[in-house]
Formats: structure tokens, C-alpha cells, sequence
């Protein structure tokens, strides 16, 4: 941590850092590719994780928070565990997510869309729930999918992968509670 | 010297015995001197002997300063009046000997620093069984009582127990708890004789333990520490190099290794070897230095485990007489 | 052995047959799974991408209702078992979430001590307590003719080292030569199946589906074994659709690792949940284990 | 005035001596509570030294060595970990703050480190306060009245002509 | 006797009297502190005159101690200790507190730093005034070297000392000298043969006069100090003997066993039973790899006994211990390559085209398995295309922190090979192209102009999951080429692993003998990583080549070399000084516990088992006191060091915090 201080108080990379776990790991970043080589989603990135780091460094806000590469983000770690310098870079891609979803300024992705759609089902019920989820997030973000999700859907039906109701946790009070605080705690930093 | 010169002295010297806060095994101690004890009697008029031989605080507080020859003090410093007789009886002797653990460094009584004296009090007053039934108002002793008679006086209770030496002057010192009947007769030869080391020594010899312990040693790496309950020890071998927390090898020699013998590890009642500031300082870093281990968490289990009392184990003499003294009083639960 | 058990909301309905195969076959090798009580969504990966905390609070929460007489919770589901692993190393190497996560949990009268239980996956748990001898003794039907390709996905073997080798991981290759089957090198085994994307970008998505089906057909694998609920979702379910798009034609069976040790085990494929993949293992089963397998 | 809290740092002649000089020559500012005493090797501290400081009167004591592995000789400070383990067990039995006695590893090249080093330590300490320990080996007030009261009773008896 | 202590406050120009008030602190000694009889400050204590203040004062004033509150000691110790020296006072009474370094240029505040200066100098007055006199002592030095390890390093250091005429021992622990370098075919930027540079210096060695040379040899056991060590070596069983042995290669050409040698061939070729690792190997005798032999693991054949004309073989040859006595030591003992196979994303091992570079040197070189054919792993297809991946296991957070440095320039060197030796396209996959040193540059500038292909990035992972047709087969690269910022794939015949440089496995083992220590990497600590690089810690001891970190031939010839003269100098001196800061056991008080033997890591504290005491070998004994601070009866006394010096600076020190109220009197 001792070196958190070399970096400047409220730039963006001070934004990323301070709200990543070991985030300061990103001030050893090398260029060297090896997280932009890994992606399973590289090519279809507008700025290779290496890149967004460059931009991130120099404070390049606009840009990165526009940025798809978070958006295309997998999450399968790749480019974590094989980063020479132990960067966490996929907590750094949750990390803009948050920033850029916090100040509205995704595009071009209906990731945040769905994002909110599930967690407002898991708020409200405790578990998630696949029929809520697709109507609703379907309905409202992509119709069209919605059309060339049918016959699949309705596979799942019949398999019998697919409840029509959702469940409801006993204790959904306490849970309730818990994201209380947390959004309330966090909302205070 | 022959015992002879020592019992044909001409002149008979005066010699007093002084107890403080100790439990009377230093005055069983001289009296196990046996026959000898006729020579003693012979060499010297005892003037101030409480538990052995008649003679009043008055009668010593009329003396002439220096009027005693040889005042052998055993007992730390708990209270007022011990203080007070401590500074009398430097202030009447020639030569004050801080006889035996207690007067020289504070001894089991000198544990009672790891309290104070209300946690003292509460336990012997409050949650003590003997007193619960008697004391149900939960009352206690008090240095000044009011009485239609007039005021009665009673000495106050110190938090800490001091040193023989922390409160007066000392010349000499008799390690040991008690001292052995024969360390103690040889230091009354010596001082019979005018045959005394310099001053603030303490007499005796100025090895350790294991310089008269007989068992075989080696090269020592330790992974665990056992109390002396959890195994029984092979009588051959240096008992620290089998985990148990001898002190022996801190302790100052002259007691022949009188516990390693029978199979006990040194509890280090002789205290330590001239020069040395803090005794338990001593077998802490000794003992510590010998830890077989590089993980810090390792050695922290080690410890913790092997040494559940530290101070206990390392001061169960010394506390009184080691750098810190006492524990820190803030930390006692009020 | 015990264990406390966190199927996770896909094995309650979309992948059931996950749950009922590891239920199965954990019983018969004598591994009590107790279910925890109340147990919430892990949140996968949708609340980190809004709040940090809520997130963490939110899997916490699950470790904390953890019974005291358990000390280790088994997940199956990759996304879970990360997300409660991941929970319990955030608030065990960084003091500052584990206050914040425990005030949190306070609010809702719980409290979760950082490394009181450790979250297990069931492959770590087969390979590891139960062991070689212990999974060869229960045999009946060995898998002997079928060539399966192991699919470990993503999540359970990173980040989080420990369960297996992070680029190459072997586990479930030993398992099933064990249980006969014949393990084809695919080199694909632990590459991404897209996650959450298929919900969002097709192009994104059935690529990454894609490659691993051509992964598999190339090393001429009969199905592929899944770990995780969503890789068999992504490859079972949108298998017909990644067809259409690139106007291909695969038919690779995706049933979960556990189902078919249940067949080796001689358990019936009905209570294993067979029937339920969208792409049929029935004839790939029938094909190569003898004909002796038919649904009851 | 705020409280500026004394602490005795015993240093390691070859790795954290030379780390505060190297942050000496570096200009790295930190605060300057901490007092150095050289010794050849962390292996040289005894508890005594330790138990000496505060009993006269420093509010910390700091123990600054090589790291692990990379002593001057070769594997003394293990010792001197092993002593300070033991050290801080015993401390924490008379009731000091765990927090007072540090242990730290610094290079000769880690001059920054070793200055943040001090820097924590002496915003710790002067969060836990004074430490006073002299403080403890004072009685109540009522000694010396006590005292005197036995002195009066016996006064009488004393007065005798020498 | 009260002491009479002088004290000097030097200004340092401004350097001290800028953040502390010195005058205020030289007037406040004078009244306060005890002992001291004099107290001046001065603008530069360690000028000329400073120095002639003191060497008056003691002179005049017949000061008996004498405290300096100017820099660190390391800077001017020797200086004032001089000047007191020059007045007939012991050097050792004299005590240098650090104002500068510790106060002055580290404080914030002025009056703080001027009652921080004011503690240090009571101190030192406390201390010093229980300072002992004490001699330095000087001990000679053997004019003979022992230097292990025969790679090139080591080799040089052996001729530069054989040549000056001082008599060298040499131990290797392989059947040959000539290491790593012996393995190479061409060396960069020059291209010239490795072995034709090599192995003339390899014959000088075998042949020098001076020079006693123990191969298949390992370091046991190290003792002594400085110009007089001890030294144990395990001599192992060669079932050879050299004394017999004519090198004829009888016994090699008819040997029945072929063993895959993983040493000098890095598992590329084949070796027999019985040995040398390379013909041109020096000393042409053979071992028997008693592991492998079928005598030693069947318990017949003999075919090597029954065909040697000289009858050397010698099948009940045993390991033999020898004990030598040597001035000084040079540590050459060079470096090991990074297991690949850590990088699972690379797939060595895994998949068969994948080499190691130490593999594509053995596959370059005109006398290794395939004659210098650059050939894949079926020993015949030529590759139509080759990936030079850099960096693997260093610069990297997970293995090795490092630059391994030499890399670069060798991954040059193979693409300067493919494109000589074969029609193949060869790619570097780099991170930064390093290229530092003479004519470096310019051959990286060369193989631009010769065709090979340059991309920077870090290859992510080298896979056969082959996505199209193009791909089916080969190896796929994966990367970023990280100048477009865009994610490719490209299919390879082989893919070259630059392996990093690390420091051999036992070099920790192997310090810890000899008494110098690793840093976290675990290469060897100079005494200074730039003004002293080749000595150690460790007086007498030094080091040179890839042991102490990275390095390329040329640079581990100079330091050989460097080495080399460090110790001719010592040797021509003929003594070394050695400190007098050691320490000492009371034999009255020592009641022979054995506490303290376990202590010394230098085995300077014998036990005398007559009269049941440890002794203290001064000349071992390197004074860093853990004895001292180990000893539960208090007898052991470390010199300049000793318990009522630092009980006294401890006091001194805190002259401002004594306790509020002791509770006697």
C-alpha cells in the first residue's frame, strides 16, 4: 500500500485504484498485451484492457467510461491470472462498470440493463428468476431476441428448465436489510 | 576458616533476624543449621529475631545507630510498617544482608505485582471462601479507625511490593528460597572472619545451575515446551533440551541442582548471575534463542502454547527486582 | 464426511440436473450434502457490476448462515462457488471490507468471521477427499468406448488457484480414466463459454460457443462433460441457434461431469436428470456403452 | 502542546542503519520521535534493552532489522524474531499495549519503507497515548502520612542519647 | 575515575546547522550532560582542522573520550577514529552520532530536531564513557584461492590469479569445466563459436602449473575467516581413475547404455553411462552415472573395465572428502535456465514443437543431436516457421521479477540462425527490446535488415485448439500486437520459450556454507551493488559471473577478472585487518549450557569438554553479539557492544523522559 500515495488525489486512476481490492497493482502495469492477448473477447474490443490502462493512467475518463471493452469483459480471468504483474484486471472491468453505470455513461450495451433487471429480481424475491428476467429485460432491451429465444424457450419449457414462478426466500426481510445497509454504506464513501 | 574460629570469637557481636512480607521458610533455614545454631548463639547476642528468640522493636529502636553487627533481613517490602523496620534496621546496622529471594528480589510475594492493592483486597476480603461468610458487607481493613478510645493505627498496603533494596540501603546479599542451610552458615563464617566481598555483592558462587547439574547436554533446538506435568523427563539428559522450562542455566549455582536431581526442572529461586539487569530477561532470550523455528507464526505457537504464563515462568522470583517491576497497573481490571 | 451444501438458483430449475446427479452421486460415496437453510442468490456476476459491497453483502450473507458444525460449503455451480470463495479471501485479506461487510450482515442480525468456512467445489471434493480408490471401488458400468471431452470452463479453476491448474487443468480427466471413459486432449477445456453474453451480444456469444463445439468435434469427442451450469446452458441450449447462424451442423451432447459418473456408478439415467439437455445424450449413450442404457 | 511520543528504535547496523541513512540522504521527511541506537545485528537485542527503554521512560520501542533470509549473519534474525515473539508474549502478561514494541525488516535499500515504517509507528503510538511506566511504581498518597504516623507512635521511644 | 569527554557538534556547511541548532546543543552538553569537559561546534568536523580541534584538545586538555555528532559513521567512523588514533588516544573511545543523515536532513521541525540532536549526543556521552580500548588484529593471508564453479566466470578468475603465479583450486561440480557456455554454438552481437573461444581457455586451465582443478566435485563444508579458511571438499566417486586414465573414449564408444542427457544436451540427446560430457572436455576422464549404469543397477556388464587398455576402471571408487586451506574464495557458480513448464499458457512439454532456448541452442549447435540442423522434434521436418517468445518467467510478477537481461539478445541470435540455417519465417514476440550494451544495438539493427519479423506483446498462450483451417496442426500464437492495440492469432511450426535466467537451486545452501547471503531472488549480495560488486559481505569471500545476478559473457569475464584481482591484491598485501568487535566468554562464569553453540552460524564457539565451557574463536567470530544477547548467565561479552554500553546509551537517550517518581526514599 505504501506506494498507494504516489498517486495523485482525485484523478481517474485514483477513482479505479482506490475502489479495486490490490487495484494499486495497476501502477505496475507494462504494456506488455498479455491481457489483451488472453481475452476470449479481444477482437471485439474497441480498446484492448492494456489500452484502457494506458488511457486510464493518463486520465483519459471520457473515453474509457464510453469504452465497450469493460461490457465485452467475460469475466473468465484469463488475463488476471496470467498478468505478469498481478494486476486485477478483471475487478478493474467491475470496477468501471460501476463507475460508468453509476454516471450513466454506457453505451452502445444493454449489459447494464440486464445487470439491473436481475438484481432488482434477486432484491425482491431472494433468488433469481429466468422468466422475470427474460420477459422483462427482453421486453424492454431486446424484442427482437425475444422472438429468436422462442422456440428454445420453449424447449425449456418442456424439459422442465424453466419455472413459471418465482421462488421467494424465507428470510427476504433480513436480506432486504443487508442490501440496505450496503447500498447506504456505500453510498456514504 | 574452621568452624572453631568462628565459635572461639572473643567478642560477641549483636545480630538481628528481620522478617517482612515473606512466608518464614528463611527462618527455618537458619535453624536448619542445626547444631551449629549453638555457635551462632555463641558468636553472637541475637537482639531482633521475631518468630525465633525474644527482643522488641523498642529495644532495638533504642539502640545506638550501627549498634547491630549484622542484620539478616528476609521479606520484600508490602506495607508501612515493613518499610519503616527496613529503614530501622539499616539505620542500627552495620551490615545488612537482603536475605534470601524475597528481600532481594521480591519472590512469590512479589508476583502479587501482577495486582494491585485493591484486586489484592477484593480477593482476600470479597471473593475470597474463607472470608465470604465472615464479611458480608464487604469491609475493609483500614490504616486509620476512629474509636471513642482515640485513633487506631494500622499500616497501609503498598500496590507494589519493592526489594529490600529499592527501599533502603544494602550491603550484601543470600540468594535462595530459602537460602540452603549451608550457604548460609558458610556466609556467617564469612562475616565472623571480616572475610566479606565488596559491597553489593551478593555472596555466593557465580556460575549457573547447569555448572553443578550433572545431566549430559547437547546443542539445543527446541520444538515444543512441555510443563513439567504433561511428561516425565529422562533422567539422564538436560531437561530444557527435553522442552521443559528449566531455569537452570540462568540461575545462579550454590543449591548442588538441587531440583534438576530429582528429576524437576530449575524454577531459578537463587536468582541471577552477577552483572545480570533483568533475570527473566535472561531465560527469555535464551529460551527463545533456542526455538527451532523461522515461521513467525510457528514460534508465536510455540510460545503461546508451551508458555501460557510468561511472567510466571520467567519472573516467578524476580518480578520485583526486574526492569519493569510490576505490571502496568492501567491494565488491571478495575 | 459433511458438508454444508449452496446448489445455487440455477440448480433449483434451469440446471436440475446438476443438482439431482450430485445429490446422487455424493450419496452413494457417502457425502452428506445438507442443503442450507434459506440460502440467497450468489448474484453471479450482475451485482458486482453495480455495487461492490451489495455484492459482497449479498454472498456473505450465505456464508454466514453456514452452521457452526459445518466448516466447509460445497457449490457446484462455478459462478457460485467463485463468488463465495472470492467473499471470504476479499474479507479475509482486506480488514477494511470485512468491517464493512460484517456491518452490513449486522443489519440483518448476522455476523461471518473471514476463514471460518471453506467453499469447495464437488470436483475438488470427489478428486480430492474421496479419492481414486474410493471412486474406482464404486464402478459398476465402466464408461469404456466413450470418448468424452472434459470442459472445466472458466471460473472454478481461476482466478482462485488451488482447485486445479489454472490453463491445463486435469481433475476431471483422471476422474473419468478412472471410471473408464476414454478422455480426449481438448485443448479448449478451460476457455470461456461466453457467460451472461449470449443474453446480450449473439455475435460475441456464439463464437465463443462455437469454437469449443468445433473444439470438441475436432478432438472427436461423443459429448462434453460440464462443471458449470451456464457453460452446459450456453452449449446445450443455444447449440440449434449457433447452428443457424453459422450454418453449421453440430449434435455434441452437454450433460454435467457429475451425471455421467452416475451412469459408471450404475445409477439410472432418469434420477440423473437425463432427458433434461436440450441436444439428446440418449443416442450417444445407447451407441457406445452397449445398447444396455435405456430410459426408464 | 500535543503529545510527542519518545521512542527508542534499536537498528541493525547493516540493513536498517544504512536504510536511514539512505532515507537521510534521500531527504525523506518522517517524524522525529524515534531515537536510534546501533547495534551489529537485530540478533543483538536483548528483552532487556526493550524492558530498559520503557522503564525509563519511552513511550515505544522499534526493533528494525534485515529482512528474513537476508541477514548480514546469515540467519541472526530469526533469532531476533523468535526473541521478540516471546518478548511481546511476556509484555502483553504486564498489561502493555501490544502495539508499543514493533518489530520491522528494512533493507539497506529500503529507506522509504523504513521511513514509512516510523511514520506509522509514531502515529500509533500517539494514538495509544502516553506510557508513563515509571508511574506505576508509585504508591497513593497515604504512604508518607503512613510513615510518619508510625514514626510519631515510635518517637518517643527513639529519643535516646547516643 | 570520572571520564573526560570532548564534544564536537559539526555544522556540515549548512547541511546540519540548517535544521538544528547546533550551537544551542554544543552549549547545552557543555552545562548538562555528565562528563563531558569540553563542548564546541564546528562548521566541518571531518576537515583538517576539524580533526585538529580534537587531535588538540585530547592533547591539551587530556580528554580521555570523545563524541563527534556529525554523519553516519559509515561515512567518517575511520576518520575521527584516526585523529584520536593520531593523539595517542584509543580509536575505539571515540563515538560518531548520526545528526545528519538521522536528524538533520529527515526533520520537519527545527526545535524537535534540535532536542532529537540533543538525545543522540547524551547518549553517546553515556556510552562512550564505558567505551573500551581495544586493538585491531591482523591476520595473514594464504596466498592460495579456491574458486568454485567452471563456467566462464570462474575459468577467468582461475587464469587471471594462475597467471600472476598465485597457486588456484578450482572445483566444478559437472565431469567438465566450461558451463553454459560450453553448451552454446555461437555467441552475440560477434557471432563467433562459442567452443573456439572456450575451449582454449578451458586447455590452459587443465594444463596451468598453478592451478589444481577438482571436477565432478562439490563444496562440504567452509570454515575459517578471512585468509585462512578451511575448506572441505566431497571429491565424488568417478569410478575413473585419473591417474590411470589416458582419456582414450574407449570405454564411451563401446558402453552399451544410452542415457537421455538432460545436462549438457538439455534433454536433446543421448550420452553413455560412462562419460565425458563433450569431447572436447576438460579433463578428458570419463565418469560412470551410476544411476544409469547396468553394472551398478543390474550388476553386470563391465563392458567399460573389460575394454579400458590402462585397467582405470574402477568399479569400487568411493566418495572422498578432502581438506584444503585457502586465503579466499570466489563464488562463480553461475545460474540455472527457468522451468518452462510453470507457464502452463506456453505449453512446453505439452506440446512436442514447443523448445526451451537451452533446447535451440543444443538444436543450433554444430556438435550437438541434429549436427546444427534446425529440425522439429521428428528429427527431420525442417520448420517453415518459428516463434521466439521473450520473457517467459521473467519481468514477471509470478516468477521472477527480473529482467533476465541476456535474452533479448540471444532471441536475436536465433533469428540470425533460422534465417542463416533454414528457408523459415522466425518471429520475436517482445515485451521491450533490451540491447544495451557495445554493438548491441547494431545487431539488433542487423537482424531488421535480414528478415526477421519484430511484435510487441507479451504472447498470452501457445494452443492447438485450431479455429480454421489455416490454423489446423500448428501452434497458435495468441497476442496482442500491442503497437495496433489488436488481438491476433498466428499458426507456427515451433515456438521458441526464452526461458528465464535463474539462480542455481542450491545457491541459498551453498551461500549459507560459505557465509554470504542471497538477496530475495536469490542471487549472491555484493557489498555494493555499484562501488563493490564483486566482493561480499563476507571478507575474503567474493563473487563473480550469473551467480550475483543475470549476465552475459562478457560481462561475467570481467567480473571473473575483477574478481581475480581483488584477491591478487589481498594476497600481495599479505595481512588483513580484522575488527576487533568480537566477542568474548568469562570461562568462570560459564557453566557450559550449550545456549550459545547453536547461535553462531560461523562456528566461532567451540566447546571445551574438559572444563564443560564454550570459548569464543576470535577469529571467527564476526561480532554481531546474538550470543551475547543469548547467554542466560550473562558471562559473554561482545566488544564494543557490551550490555553497560548500550544500558548506558539507552539512558543516555532518554535523558529527557526519566520516570516521574520512583517510589523509594
Amino acid at each position: 500500500m505504501a506506494h498507494v500515495t504516489a498517486i495523485k488525489k482525485g484523478t481517474f486512476l485514483e477513482q479505479v485504484v482506490s475502489t479495486t481490492p490490490n487495484g494499486e497493482r495497476l501502477l505496475h502495469c507494462m504494456q506488455c498485451g498479455s491481457c489483451g492477448g488472453s481475452c476470449p473477447s479481444g477482437g471485439d474490443m474497441e480498446y484492448t484492457p492494456r489500452a484502457i490502462f494506458a488511457m486510464i493512467q493518463t486520465g483519459e475518463r471520457e473515453a474509457v467510461l464510453a469504452a465497450n471493452t469493460q461490457w465485452a469483459c467475460v469475466s473468465c480471468y484469463f488475463c488476471t491470472t496470467r498478468c505478469p504483474q498481478n494486476i486485477p484486471i478483471t475487478d478493474i472491468m467491475y470496477a468501471l462498470k460501476r463507475i460508468a453505470i453509476a454516471e450513466g455513461t454506457a453505451r452502445n450495451t444493454d449489459a447494464p440493463a440486464l445487470a439491473k433487471t436481475f438484481t432488482d429480481l434477486v432484491d425482491k424475491y431472494g433468488r433469481s428468476f429466468e422468466l422475470g428476467l427474460a420477459t422483462r429485460y427482453y421486453m424492454l432491451n431486446r424484442p427482437l431476441a425475444l422472438l429468436r429465444m422462442g422456440p428454445m424457450g420453449a424447449q425449456m419449457f418442456t424439459r422442465g428448465r424453466m419455472s413459471l414462478t418465482p421462488t421467494k426466500i424465507k428470510k427476504i426481510d433480513q436480506l432486504q436489510a443487508i442490501i440496505k445497509k450496503a447500498k447506504e454504506l456505500s453510498g456514504k464513501k | 576458616m574452621s568452624e572453631a574460629t568462628a565459635t572461639s570469637a572473643k567478642t560477641k557481636g549483636k545480630l538481628a533476624i528481620y522478617w517482612a512480607a515473606s512466608c518464614g521458610g528463611c527462618e527455618i533455614s537458619i535453624l536448619a543449621i542445626d547444631e551449629k545454631i549453638l555457635d551462632v548463639g555463641n558468636a553472637f547476642d541475637i537482639v531482633m529475631f521475631p518468630c525465633g528468640a525474644d527482643g522488641k522493636v523498642r529495644d532495638v529502636e533504642q539502640m545506638p545507630d550501627g549498634a547491630i553487627d549484622v542484620c539478616l533481613f528476609n521479606g520484600g517490602i508490602r506495607t508501612s510498617e515493613q518499610e519503616y523496620m527496613a529503614q530501622l534496621m539499616r539505620r542500627k546496622s552495620k551490615v545488612l544482608v537482603a536475605f534470601g529471594s524475597c528481600a532481594s528480589e521480591g519472590c512469590i510475594p512479589g508476583l502479587g505485582n501482577m495486582s494491585d492493592r485493591k484486586q489484592i483486597f477484593d480477593t482476600v476480603y470479597k471473593e475470597g471462601s474463607s472470608t465470604y461468610p465472615v464479611n458480608p458487607k464487604d469491609e475493609r481493613p483500614q490504616a486509620e479507625t476512629k474509636m471513642p478510645e482515640g485513633t487506631l493505627h494500622l499500616p497501609i498496603f503498598y500496590d507494589t511490593l519493592k526489594t529490600l533494596d529499592q527501599t533502603v540501603d544494602v550491603d550484601y546479599y543470600l540468594p535462595g528460597c530459602p537460602p540452603e542451610a549451608e550457604n548460609i552458615w558458610k556466609a556467617i563464617v564469612a562475616i565472623l572472619e571480616g572475610k566479606l566481598p565488596p559491597k553489593g555483592s551478593t555472596i555466593g558462587v557465580n556460575t549457573t545451575v547447569c555448572d553443578e547439574c550433572k545431566r549430559t547436554r547437547h546443542e539445543k533446538k527446541i520444538k515444543k515446551f512441555h510443563r513439567t506435568w504433561q511428561i516425565i523427563p529422562n533422567e539422564e539428559e538436560c531437561l530444557l533440551e527435553q522442552g521443559l522450562l528449566c531455569c537452570g542455566l540462568a540461575t545462579r549455582a550454590g543449591c548442588g541442582s538441587l531440583c534438576p536431581q530429582v528429576n524437576s526442572p530449575c524454577i531459578g529461586c537463587h536468582g541471577p548471575n552477577d552483572g545480570v539487569e533483568d533475570f527473566g530477561a535472561r531465560l527469555m532470550s535464551a529460551m527463545a534463542s533456542v526455538i527451532d523455528s523461522n515461521d513467525p507464526e510457528e514460534i508465536d505457537g510455540i510460545i503461546k502454547d508451551g508458555i501460557p504464563d510468561p511472567v510466571g515462568t520467567f519472573y516467578r522470583f524476580s518480578l520485583a527486582k526486574s526492569l519493569l517491576r510490576r505490571k502496568n497497573k492501567a491494565a488491571i481490571a478495575n | 464426511m459433511k458438508y454444508a451444501y449452496y446448489p445455487g438458483c440455477s440448480l433449483e430449475v434451469n440446471s436440475a440436473a446438476y443438482d439431482v446427479s450430485v445429490r446422487a452421486v455424493a450419496d452413494l460415496l457417502g457425502v452428506k450434502l445438507m442443503e442450507l437453510d434459506d440460502w440467497n442468490c450468489c448474484g453471479a456476476t450482475e451485482y458486482f457490476s453495480q455495487n461492490e459491497l451489495t455484492a459482497c453483502s449479498v454472498i456473505a450473507r450465505n456464508l454466514a448462515l453456514v452452521d457452526s458444525q459445518y466448516d466447509q460449503l460445497v457449490a457446484p455451480c462455478a459462478a457460485c462457488y467463485l463468488n463465495l470463495a472470492k467473499v471470504d479471501n476479499l474479507m479475509t485479506e482486506h480488514p477494511d471490507m470485512n468491517r464493512q461487510v460484517n456491518e452490513c450482515l449486522a443489519a440483518g442480525g448476522l455476523k461471518y468471521e473471514p476463514g471460518s468456512v471453506r467453499v469447495r467445489h464437488i470436483l475438488d471434493v470427489i478428486y480430492s477427499d474421496i479419492g481414486e480408490a474410493a471412486v474406482r471401488d464404486k464402478v459398476v458400468k465402466p464408461l469404456a468406448g466413450l470418448k468424452i471431452a472434459p470442459y472445466y470452463g472458466c471460473q472454478v479453476v481461476r482466478p482462485l488457484k488451488g482447485v486445479d491448474d489454472t490453463e491445463y487443468p486435469t481433475k476431471m480427466d483422471e476422474l473419468f480414466a478412472w471410471l473408464g471413459a476414454e478422455v480426449v486432449d481438448f485443448p479448449a477445456k478451460a476457455h470461456c463459454c461466453g457467460g451472461h453474453m449470449t443474453q446480450i451480444s449473439d455475435a460475441q456469444s456464439f463464437e465463443l460457443i462455437r469454437r469449443l463445439l468445433q473444439n470438441a468435434e475436432d478432438s472427436e469427442a461423443d459429448m462434453i462433460l460440464c462443471m458449470c451450469p451456464m457453460c452446459q446452458l450456453n452449449l446445450d441450449a443455444y447449440q440449434s441457434r449457433v447452428n443457424n447462424y453459422f450454418n453449421l451442423n453440430f449434435k455434441i451432447p452437454i450433460v454435467f461431469f457429475t451425471q455421467m459418473v452416475g451412469i459408471a456408478f450404475g445409477i439410472d439415467p432418469k434420477s440423473l436428470g437425463f432427458g433434461k439437455e436440450l441436444v439428446s445424450a440418449m443416442p450417444v449413450l445407447q451407441a457406445k456403452l452397449n445398447g444396455k442404457m435405456v430410459m426408464a | 502542546m500535543s503529545f510527542e511520543p519518545k521512542i527508542v528504535g534499536f537498528l541493525c547496523n547493516w540493513c536498517s542503519y544504512r536504510a536511514a541513512d539512505l532515507a537521510g540522504t534521500a531527504r525523506i521527511k518522517y517524524p522525529e520521535n524515534v531515537r536510534i541506537i546501533r547495534v551489529m545485528c537485530s540478533g543483538r537485542v536483548d528483552p532487556s534493552f526493550v524492558f530498559k527503554a520503557l522503564s525509563l521512560g519511552a513511550d515505544a520501542v522499534m526493533v528494525a532489522g534485515c529482512h528474513p533470509g537476508e541477514c548480514h549473519y546469515l540467519e541472526q534474525n530469526y533469532k531476533a524474531m523468535r526473541r521478540f515473539h516471546i518478548l511481546k508474549h511476556t509484555l502483553r502478561a504486564m498489561g502493555l499495549e501490544e502495539d508499543r514494541v514493533r518489530l520491522v525488516w528494512a533493507s539497506a535499500a529500503e529507506g522509504q519503507l523504513l521511513a514509512e515504517h516510523i511514520e506509522k509507528f509514531v502515529a500509533d503510538v500517539k494514538k495509544l497515548g502516553p506510557l508513563n511506566w515509571g508511574h506505576n511504581w508509585a504508591e497513593n498518597g497515604d504512604r508518607l502520612h503512613a510513615l510518619e504516623a508510625i514514626v510519631k507512635e515510635h518517637e518517643e521511644a527513639m529519643e535516646v542519647k547516643s | 575515575m570520572a571520564e573526560k569527554v570532548g564534544v564536537y557538534v559539526c555544522h556540515c556547511g549548512s547541511n546540519i546547522a540548517g535544521m538544528v541548532d547546533v550551537e544551542a546543543v554544543a552549549k547545552w552538553a557543555g552545562a548538562n550532560v555528565k562528563n563531558v569537559a569540553i563542548s564546541k561546534d564546528y562548521k566541518f568536523m571531518c576537515s583538517s582542522l576539524g580533526q585538529q580541534m580534537i587531535e588538540d584538545d585530547i592533547k591539551k586538555e587530556g580528554l580521555t573520550r570523545i563524541v563527534v555528532a556529525a554523519c553516519s559513521p559509515h561515512l567518517h567512523e575511520k576518520t575521527f577514529r584516526r585523529a584520536c588514533q593520531n593523539a595517542g588516544l584509543n580509536p575505539y573511545l571515540c563515538q560518531l552520532t548520526n545528526v545528519r543523515e538521522h536528524v538533520s536532513w529527515v526533520a520537519k521541525d527545527k526545535a524537535a530536531a534540535t532536542e532529537k540532536v540533543k538525545s543522540l549526543v547524551s547518549a553517546a556521552v553515556a556510552r562512550v564513557t564505558h567505551q573500551e580500548p581495544l586493538e585491531k588484529m591482523f591476520v595473514k593471508v594464504n596466498p592460495r584461492t579456491l574458486v568454485i564453479g567452471g563456467g566462464i566466470a570462474g575459468l577467468q578468475a582461475t587464469l587471471e590469479l594462475a597467471d600472476a603465479g598465485y597457486p588456484v583450486t578450482l572445483i566444478e561440480r559437472e565431469p567438465s569445466i566450461g558451463g553454459h557456455m560450453a553448451q552454446f554454438d555461437k555467441t552475440f552481437p560477434t557471432l563467433d563459436c562459442s567452443a573456439c573461444i572456450l575451449t582454449p581457455k578451458m586447455s590452459e586451465v587443465g594444463q596451468h602449473e598453478n592451478v589444481t582443478l577438482h571436477t565432478y566435485a562439490e563444496l562440504e563444508e567452509v570454515s575459517g575467516s578471512v585468509g585462512n579458511f578451511k575448506v572441505k571438499i566431497r571429491l565424488k566417486a568417478k569410478m575413473v581413475d585419473a591417474e590411470k586414465c589416458t582419456g582414450c573414449g574407449i570405454c564411451i564408444e563401446k558402453c552399451p547404455k544410452k542415457v537421455l542427457d538432460t545436462v549438457f544436451e538439455a534433454g536433446m540427446g543421448n550420452r553413455k553411462a560412462i562419460y565425458t560430457p563433450f569431447p572436447q572436455a576438460v579433463p578428458r576422464i570419463p565418469v560412470i552415472d551410476t544411476e544409469n549404469c547396468t553394472y551398478f543397477t543390474q550388476g553386470k556388464c563391465k563392458v567399460c573395465a573389460k575394454v579400458c587398455p590402462t585397467e582405470a576402471v574402477d568399479y569400487e571408487q568411493k566418495d572422498e572428502i578432502i581438506e584444503i586451506e585457502v586465503g579466499n574464495i570466489i563464488m562463480a557458480t553461475g545460474w540455472k535456465l527457468f522451468d518452462c513448464e510453470r507457464i502452463p499458457q506456453y505449453q512446453y512439454k505439452r506440446l512436442d514443437n514447443v523448445y526451451t532456448n537451452m533446447e535451440f541452442e543444443r538444436l543450433c549447435n554444430a556438435a550437438g543431436p541434429t549436427n546444427g540442423k534446425i529440425v522439429m522434434r521428428d528429427g527431420k521436418t525442417e520448420p517453415k516457421s518459428i516463434a521466439i517468445i521473450h520473457c517467459v518467467g521473467s519481468r514477471d510478477a509470478n516468477f521472477n521479477p527480473y529482467c533476465s537481461g541476456v535474452c533479448c539478445m540471444a532471441a536475436l541470435k536465433f533469428g540470425h540462425l533460422v534465417l542463416e540455417k533454414t528457408n523459415a519465417e522466425v518471429y520475436s514476440f517482445y515485451i521491450d527490446m533490451r540491447a544495451p550494451m557495445k554493438d548491441y544495438e547494431e545487431f539488433y539493427q542487423r537482424l531488421l535488415t535480414e528478415g526477421m519479423h519484430f511484435v510487441r506483446g507479451k504472447v498470452a498462450e501457445v494452443n492447438n485448439a485450431a479455429r480454421n483451417e489455416r490454423e489446423g496442426g500448428k501452434l497458435i500464437v495468441q497476442y496482442e500486437d500491442t503497437l495496433l492495440g489488436k488481438q491476433k492469432r498466428m499458426p507456427f511450426d515451433m515456438v521458441i520459450l526464452m526461458g528465464a535466467i535463474e539462480p542455481q537451486a542450491d545457491a541459498k545452501e551453498l551461500g549459507l556454507k560459505c557465509g554470504i547471503s542471497c538477496s530475495m531472488a536469490g542471487w549472491y549480495t555484493e557489498r555494493h551493488p555499484k562501488l563493490d560488486p564483486v566482493a561480499t559481505m563476507t571478507d575474503g569471500i567474493f563473487v563473480a559471473g550469473a551467480c550475483q545476478g543475470p549476465k552475459d559473457i562478457p560481462a561475467s569475464v570481467a567480473q571473473g577478472a575483477a574478481a581475480a584481482a581483488r584477491v591478487a591484491g589481498m594476497i600481495t598485501k599479505g595481512t588483513v585487518m580484522i575488527e576487533p568487535i568480537v566477542a568474548s566468554i568469562d570461562e568462570e562464569g560459564c557453566s557450559g549450557c550449550k545456549i550459545c553453540n547453536t547461535m553462531c552460524p560461523y562456528n566461532a564457539i567451540e566447546f571445551d569438554e574438559e572444563k564443560s565451557v564454550s570459548r569464543v574463536i576470535t577469529a571467527l567470530c564476526k561480532g554481531c553479539g546474538t550470543c551475547v544477547a543469548a547467554c542466560p548467565a550473562g558471562v559473554i561479552t561482545g566488544a564494543h557492544f557490551n550490555n553497560r554500553q548500550i544500558y548506558s546509551e539507552i539512558e543516555g537517550i532518554l535523558w529527557d523522559a526519566q520516570p516521574a517518581e520512583v517510589a523509594s526514599g
